[in-house]
């Protein structure tokens, strides 16, 4: 259920690969490419990750997650390589038996995505390219 | 001593290569095998104060006392999943 | 967006909907039918709805929410009729330029929803049915 | 003066009809609607504390004067969304 992938990611397979009969909820959050970042223009991202580092932090998050909330299945799948705007570079679907849980891990998962798994991206835009993170 | 040294993102631009296996004395620390780094590519020493780095997939301090074989990464902050 | 149907629900229908050039942020939540509730064996569930109050309260729902929250767009579709166990009763998905009103506004709708949304359900087991709510 | 009256869920099982068309006395409320349907389905009565009311599809108190051609909601406590 934790996965780095360059091929397109599907929030209905991350939801479906999540959900048991016990499950009430799932909750899903899914990060977009947006047309506009800090004001410049965004032609396109490219997404890279330390893969094997990637999928330890995000085994890391999920015990977090196990040791915090009753939850059932969580799926955190990111994209990497070059991804154009509005598509999804990262997918999080957390089923549980109930909706706060499901809701609660799901925002913890991203906060925590955001802090300590190794994924960067680079914008590219009209006038160059930047990569993300370093102080900008 | 080697370690593999794997380098991401700006960092790996900065190098101009995303993975270098080097020979270190014996009890060289993380930081030891950074200054390697600084002294050939000064520009690295420039972000120097935002590296990230980490030996065999954990997150490590620059004390960190390095061992044969170990994979040391050299990253600037994550920013991963959505910049929303 | 905001819809009561009998047909099968879609999350990524809702996601697709919702997802603007400008938007960084999708948080969706999926209600499905439990195997068990209240410790009785769910056989299915019938879900009954005022179709036109449900609709307008839904509209309430989300103007409390662009009250409160900078966010883009928000789909509410809650089915009708009958569910079998894991199909969805219902699926939130909220867009926004950053994640953090976007998971918020959804957390928001759901528990909006469940209480000022004229929608009940009754609980068909195989020892017999029973309305939800009525102090059950 | 004549009002539509929808019924729902287990409001509309113990009347056995979704919908009926009553006739009122004048300056009647939501409240002398209600005792209509307690005098023939005393069963109703006996969820009265928990049923919501409808005056054209806004939450009312029992205390609304209803108008010619108000549609009435009665219901019990919704229950839609998800169990979960």
């Amino acid at each position: 259920m934790l996965r780095i992938t360059e091929n397109p990611l599907s929030a209905e397979g991350a939801i479906s690969a999540v959900t048991k009969r016990t499950c009430g909820a799932v909750a899903t959050f899914i990060g977009v490419v947006r047309e506009f970042s800090r004001g410049r223009q965004v032609s396109y991202l490219e997404y890279e990750a330390y893969p094997e580092m990637a999928i330890a932090k995000m085994r890391q998050i999920e015990e977090e997650i196990r040791n915090k909330w009753e939850i059932e299945q969580i799926a955190i799948h990111h994209r990497v390589g070059r991804l154009g705007i509005s598509e999804a570079s990262v997918v999080i679907a957390v089923s549980a038996a109930h909706r706060q849980p499901a809701l609660e891990a799901c925002t913890y998962a991203i906060e925590r995505l955001k802090q300590i798994v190794p994924i960067w991206k680079k914008e590219v835009s009209p006038d160059g390219s930047y990569w993300v993170g370093m102080g900008s | 001593m080697r370690v593999t040294v794997k380098l991401f993102a700006a960092a790996r631009a900065i190098v101009g290569q995303g993975e270098v296996s080097i020979e270190l004395k014996e009890g060289s620390t993380v930081g030891d095998l950074m200054e390697h780094f600084f002294t050939r590519h000064p520009e690295l020493k420039g972000i120097a104060g935002s590296l990230l780095l980490a030996v065999n997939r954990e997150f490590a301090e620059r004390s960190v006392n390095l061992q044969e074989g170990d994979e040391v990464g050299v990253m600037p902050p994550v920013s991963g999943g959505t910049d929303a």
